[in-house]
């Protein structure tokens, strides 16, 4: 089964093709250039730029893979969450492909599609394991026992890990997406600063990450003339810490021994090495997408779609943009 | 000949088609939901004529002005629905069909943008001018009194009521009838290059740096 | 927006408890129906304060998340707090799309952070929360009632 | 105010509908088979404006005159639609909301019946006459070649080439105005009493006695 | 699962309620009278009936039975074949009915209602077994070995049986329908005359009647003063003679030891008669519907309905009228 | 119509196999398109010559029946062969409700018994066949060319 998927959530436009849970072609046109000058996402910029590039992105798409549209058997796109002038574009593209060529068409959860990333390098993945959601919007903890249900174990009480990654980056005076360029930095420098690791009670697994956005703003008042890497290693030792102690700790807890990374954040290489680190220590397995499946992208949009599809749950015309869709809808 | 044609630029979301013997001509008003709509009733209407895309001979799309919102559900879905046949796309743009049920010989249409802004075009002796995109204090000093100014919705007359004012009713026939003469006078693009008229673009990018500005 | 009676109250340096109490006040004496906007920069505590705002109005806490992301989150409660950040939104277009008005009602209240942009929509009673950095752990605090409803929430700080 | 209106009197199907916010106008032309169609095009509106058929004000049907089985369709489907909940009906000649898009102080509408037979309606300073069904020479006889004559359909109104024509459009918008007109002042009645104008009634049965003495 | 049905494909207007496949109201407004001057039916005055009488026929049933529409589950409409124009009042106001209160819709082929007709009184009537299916249109030998399928095994070659009576009772001056009429005037007379039974080699299940309407049409004009009676008791005798001894050699054959009977002619009690002489001599069972449950009457509609219903087989709202519709489509 | 060139052929006498014959040939020289009209009272053998008709076109015989109730059967064979019988109509309305025309095309032969009503909307190529009652075993036929193509399949006659 052939399904093309498109994902136009944010800020990047990305156009894949997946057999069977197998990527033929995945195509990320990112605007981040566009959206840096800004310093963040101009929705009305994205929108823009979604639709002059996305049907380009999927005739590339199928050049790539030397297939028709005719020999495509579903079309899906993410439905939410996200920028609705975004959304509406991938959605409409893909539900008029599906009108043209008489084909079913399917809606996905864009977080769903983070946590199924981890299908494509381990296809083998059963459910239950442990979802670590880091993203722009995400901060979670997830006991995914079902296929298409997950559970809360914790989240953030405020900001999201990749919305400190970016807020901190911005008081640093660094660019956009704040995770890269922080990371960047980072390596530049030490973390020999401290900052806030908070609700660090056991048995609690939520996180709190505004509070680290405000040390690092008083932090910098009262230092001014401090190392811009020094900080930037300290913000994400600390972000990275809590994320991998508390998520670790779940596991344990819960006796799951699989713990899935998921989202933007899941890029971030400390984060990784750590991760890894404490698997060898518990006996926990650890899963990570490819570098290029953390961040958006419609590879795991479509693999996300197979999941769907093989049980023919398709999704109906009516199917509208979702800005704040929860995880309760796959 | 088989054609399908939307336009999505303002709350009413018009709609014709044809199989080449029987038509359809639908106008939605207010339903406020082009993005769950466009697609359902396309698909119904194509199923219900017994269209297979495939056989189209042309599509068309209304590029505005308007809501761009609106706009990029429907070029997104001609786009999606062009793409894997190659069926040429006829663009018009969106205030000549309501133009064409107009009998005054100067009028203009405005159509509300963002607060305080519409989107406006004269026409002088049945003659399209260029569509802008001004204040209505703007428009005013350029416009002469003695013009009709016609508009979709009542609301939006009220800011004219120094004019002599005219209610608009878009019409999916009139939007047929001009679609059909641009597409036999040859007025067709390829899917790809279908994009909407930008007339906010400058003000969205000001009023970004004004805020961004304002934030650092 | 008509602005009947706009009255403000320069209330200065507040800590985190203060800041949460008087949101905490705030948010039991909400009826329903009005609008909350929340001016300040990054980390000056605008979600903080709708954190105040919930408890007040019976609302989980833990619930209260920053909507940068999301843009609105929505917590049931006394009545329900509709919680937007317009930070992301980069025009009215994208405002308008949101039919925040469609989501407000008599049983709700909005609170809105980085809401520039929203002010030439918003109806009344609206209340008007100002932010300012003064030390890592103080807030400069100002409200300002912009109508008799509104008003009469503060009267706890006469 | 909710409501949905349909004429089924020619081959081309009109609807109109309310869910109190939005509505929709659809117009079918010569889709050919108003059985298949009326049913399904009226659930798909319904389910897409929202509407509960239990909630709605009123029902509105063209009862004619034109194609019986046509508006046999219409009237049992909006029959069977009504008997529930007894939705109160408007009926409404269906040439009123023709005649409504026409801006000639004296004209007549006529619509082709059986082979060299119309009907038609004479409306005198916008006044409707009676309605009729007559061979088109009778009709001759008593028309004024002052008068315009207007139909729906080139073919037919080439039969009138001696007079000034004009070419209708039928149109569910003002289907919608003419039917909220009568539904204001109280021109309802219940679905059971909902009959079509039945002109053609003593042809058929002379047509008939005809056959019948030759067979027999 | 309370099922509404009408039925309105010639001329008689009919609606039944039936609950689970028990009637529990049959109504029918039979419209003969107004044909009867026209010596048979005129189509353009049986819709205008039909549309006049069906809404205030399904009230009576309502009243009836004691219930509100809204206790009704399904409702259901024959879509042919008929006269177009007849079919489809019934279909419409079952659509408007099932849009109304948002029950699924069934269309019925009149044919297979007409075999159904026998599980009103032998709902344990089980497949295989043979039908005659004898009305106006059809005269056909069918062995039903599905629910929902039924072959073929016999047919006329020309005039049905129905219509053969019509025809007669026309040559002979007598009214309409021609069934009863010749039924009735048989009763005052005796079988004296002997009219053609073509198509008598063994095996051969085929019927012919239109034979038998010459045979008589010149029978009257050679002998003019002869009795009206005696030619009718004879031609009804020569038409059951055929219709019983060919289904029964036919069942026979096939070793199926039960016979349904079908169709307004199924009403005729000569054939009543001569079947169960047969059936008792061959050990075969044979049942009659109902005599009202043999000429058009939506009951049997409905109990066909209750067949598809039990299947969830509904009906799209698309369905159209099909005046000729085959035996191929329930 | 246009009556272009009719011609007529009074046949006088026919036995049943003489009539079957005689609609074989005629049968077998059709060629499409062509529209037969059938003029006869009860009985005089208007089914019974399209089963002739049915024979030259390669058609099973067994499949013609009475379409008296049905009012319309196909048969499909060397043409599709569409066999009305328009006795029980009461209007023209639902003689156009038949849609008799779009049936036809070049791969079709008419053969409409009681045309009565049919007559004003048949189109050229046309032939009518009328049948008269003589005695129990025979009828008098005549019939009519319209055109000169349906006067061609009569070329046997002369
Ligand atoms: N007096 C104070 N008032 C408010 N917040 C305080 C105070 N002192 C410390 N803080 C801390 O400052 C942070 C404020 O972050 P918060 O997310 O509420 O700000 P925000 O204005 O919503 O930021 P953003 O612009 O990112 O939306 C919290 O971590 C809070 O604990
Ligand atoms: N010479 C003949 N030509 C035609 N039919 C004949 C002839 N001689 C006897 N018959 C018989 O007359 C009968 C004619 O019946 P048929 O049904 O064909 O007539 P019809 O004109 O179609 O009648 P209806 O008006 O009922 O449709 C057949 O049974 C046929 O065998
Ligand atoms: N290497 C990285 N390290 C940390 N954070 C990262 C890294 N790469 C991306 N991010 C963060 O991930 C977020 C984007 O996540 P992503 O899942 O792509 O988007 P979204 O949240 O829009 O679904 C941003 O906040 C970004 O800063
Ligand atoms: N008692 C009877 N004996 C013989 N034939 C009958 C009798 N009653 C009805 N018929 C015939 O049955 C036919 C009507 O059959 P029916 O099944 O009611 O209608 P349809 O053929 O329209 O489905 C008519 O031809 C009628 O003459
Ligand atoms: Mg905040
Ligand atoms: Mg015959
Ligand atoms: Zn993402
Ligand atoms: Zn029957």
């Amino acid at each position: 089964m052939k399904i093309l998927a498109i994902e136009s959530s944010c800020d990047e436009t990305a156009v894949a093709i997946v057999e069977d849970g197998h990527v033929l072609s995945s195509l990320v046109s990112s605007q981040i250039d566009i959206h840096k000058k800004y310093g963040g996402v101009v929705p009305e910029i994205a929108s823009r730029k979604h639709l002059e590039i996305v049907d380009r992105l999927v005739l590339q798409a199928m050049e790539e893979t030397d297939l028709t549209l005719e020999e495509i058997d579903i079309f899906a796109a993410t439905m939410g969450p996200g920028l609705v002038g975004s959304l509406l574009i991938g959605l409409s593209v893909a539900k008029g492909l599906a009108i043209s060529l008489n084909r079913p068409f399917i809606g996905v959860n864009h977080l769903y599609g983070h946590v199924y990333a981890n299908l494509i390098s381990y296809p083998e993945l059963r459910q239950p394991f442990i979802v670590l959601l880091v993203s722009g919007g995400h901060t979670e903890i997830l006991l995914m026992e079902e296929w298409n249900t997950v559970e809360m174990v914790g989240k953030t009480r405020d900001d999201a890990a990749g919305e400190a990654f970016d807020k901190i980056s911005r008081l640093l005076g660094l660019g956009y997406p704040g995770g890269p360029e922080i990371e960047k930095a980072a390596r530049g420098g030490s973390p020999i600063y401290s900052f806030p690791r908070p609700l660090q009670e056991k048995g609690n697994y939520d996180f709190s990450f505004s509070g680290l956005k405000t040390s690092v703003l008083y932090f910098l008042q009262r230092n001014p003339g401090v190392s811009v890497e020094d900080v930037a290693a300290s913000a994400q030792e600390a972000i990275v810490d809590s994320l991998v102690t508390k998520t670790f700790d779940a596991a344990q807890n819960l006796a799951v021994d699989k713990i899935a990374f998921a989202g933007g954040v899941a890029a971030n290489f400390l984060l990784r090495e750590r991760a890894i680190e404490m698997a060898s220590k518990r006996g926990i397995r650890v899963f990570f997408p490819p570098i290029d499946m953390c961040t958006d992208n419609a590879a795991m949009i479509a693999v996300a779609a197979y999941e769907k599809a093989k049980r023919r749950l398709y999704s109906p015309l009516s199917t509208n943009a979702v800005p704040y869709l929860s995880l309760d809808v796959f | 000949m088989k054609y399908l044609i939307v336009d999505t630029s303002s709350r009413t979301l018009l709609l014709s088609a044809s199989n080449g013997k029987g038509d359809v001509s639908l106008s939605l008003k207010d339903l406020d939901r082009h993005g769950a709509i466009l697609a359902v009733v396309i698909k119904q209407f194509l199923d219900l004529l017994e269209i297979s895309p495939a056989d189209l001979d042309f599509l068309g799309a209304g590029v505005g002005p308007g809501s761009l919102t609106g706009l990029r559900v429907g070029l997104s879905t001609i786009k999606g629905i062009s793409l894997p046949y190659n069926i040429p796309v006829v663009p018009f743009n969106s205030f000549d069909p309501l133009a064409e049920g107009i009998c005054f010989d100067d009028f203009v249409i405005c159509r509300k943008g963002r607060e305080g802004h519409f989107y406006w075009r004269t026409y002088l002796k049945k003659r399209p001018g260029e569509t802008l995109f001004s204040s209505i204090v703007e428009i005013k000093e350029k416009l002469d009194k003695s013009i009709v100014v016609c508009s979709e919705r009542n609301e939006e007359l009220v800011d004219f009521q120094d004019y002599r004012t005219f209610l608009l009713e878009p019409s999916p026939v009139l939007m047929r009838k001009i679609v059909l003469e641009a597409f036999r006078s040859g007025k067709i693009l390829s899917g790809l290059d279908l994009e909407p008229v930008y007339l906010q673009k400058s003000v969205a990018e000001i009023n970004w740096d004004g805020r961004n500005s304002r934030k650092t | 927006m008509e602005r009947s009676t706009e009255k403000i109250y320069e209330l200065g340096k507040m800590n985190i408890d203060q800041l949460l109490k008087l949101a905490g006040e705030i948010g039991e004496r909400l009826c329903g129906g009005e609008t909350i906007l929340l001016y300040g920069d990054l980390g000056t505590g605008k979600t903080t304060f709708v954190r105040g705002l919930a408890r007040g109005l019976r609302i989980e806490e833990r619930l209260v998340r920053s909507p940068t992301f999301n843009i609105i989150n929505t917590y049931p409660g006394r009545l329900i707090l509709v919680h937007a950040d317009l930070y992301r939104l980069g025009n009215q277009r994208e405002l308008l799309d949101l039919d925040l008005e469609d989501l407000g009602d008599d049983n709700t209240v909005m609170a809105i952070e980085w809401p520039e942009m929203y002010r030439p929509f918003v109806e009344l009673p609206c209340l008007i929360v100002k932010l300012k950095h003064w030390s890592e752990n103080e807030r400069v605090v100002s409200l300002s009632s912009l109508d008799e409803k509104t008003d009469g929430l503060l009267s706890f700080l006469k």
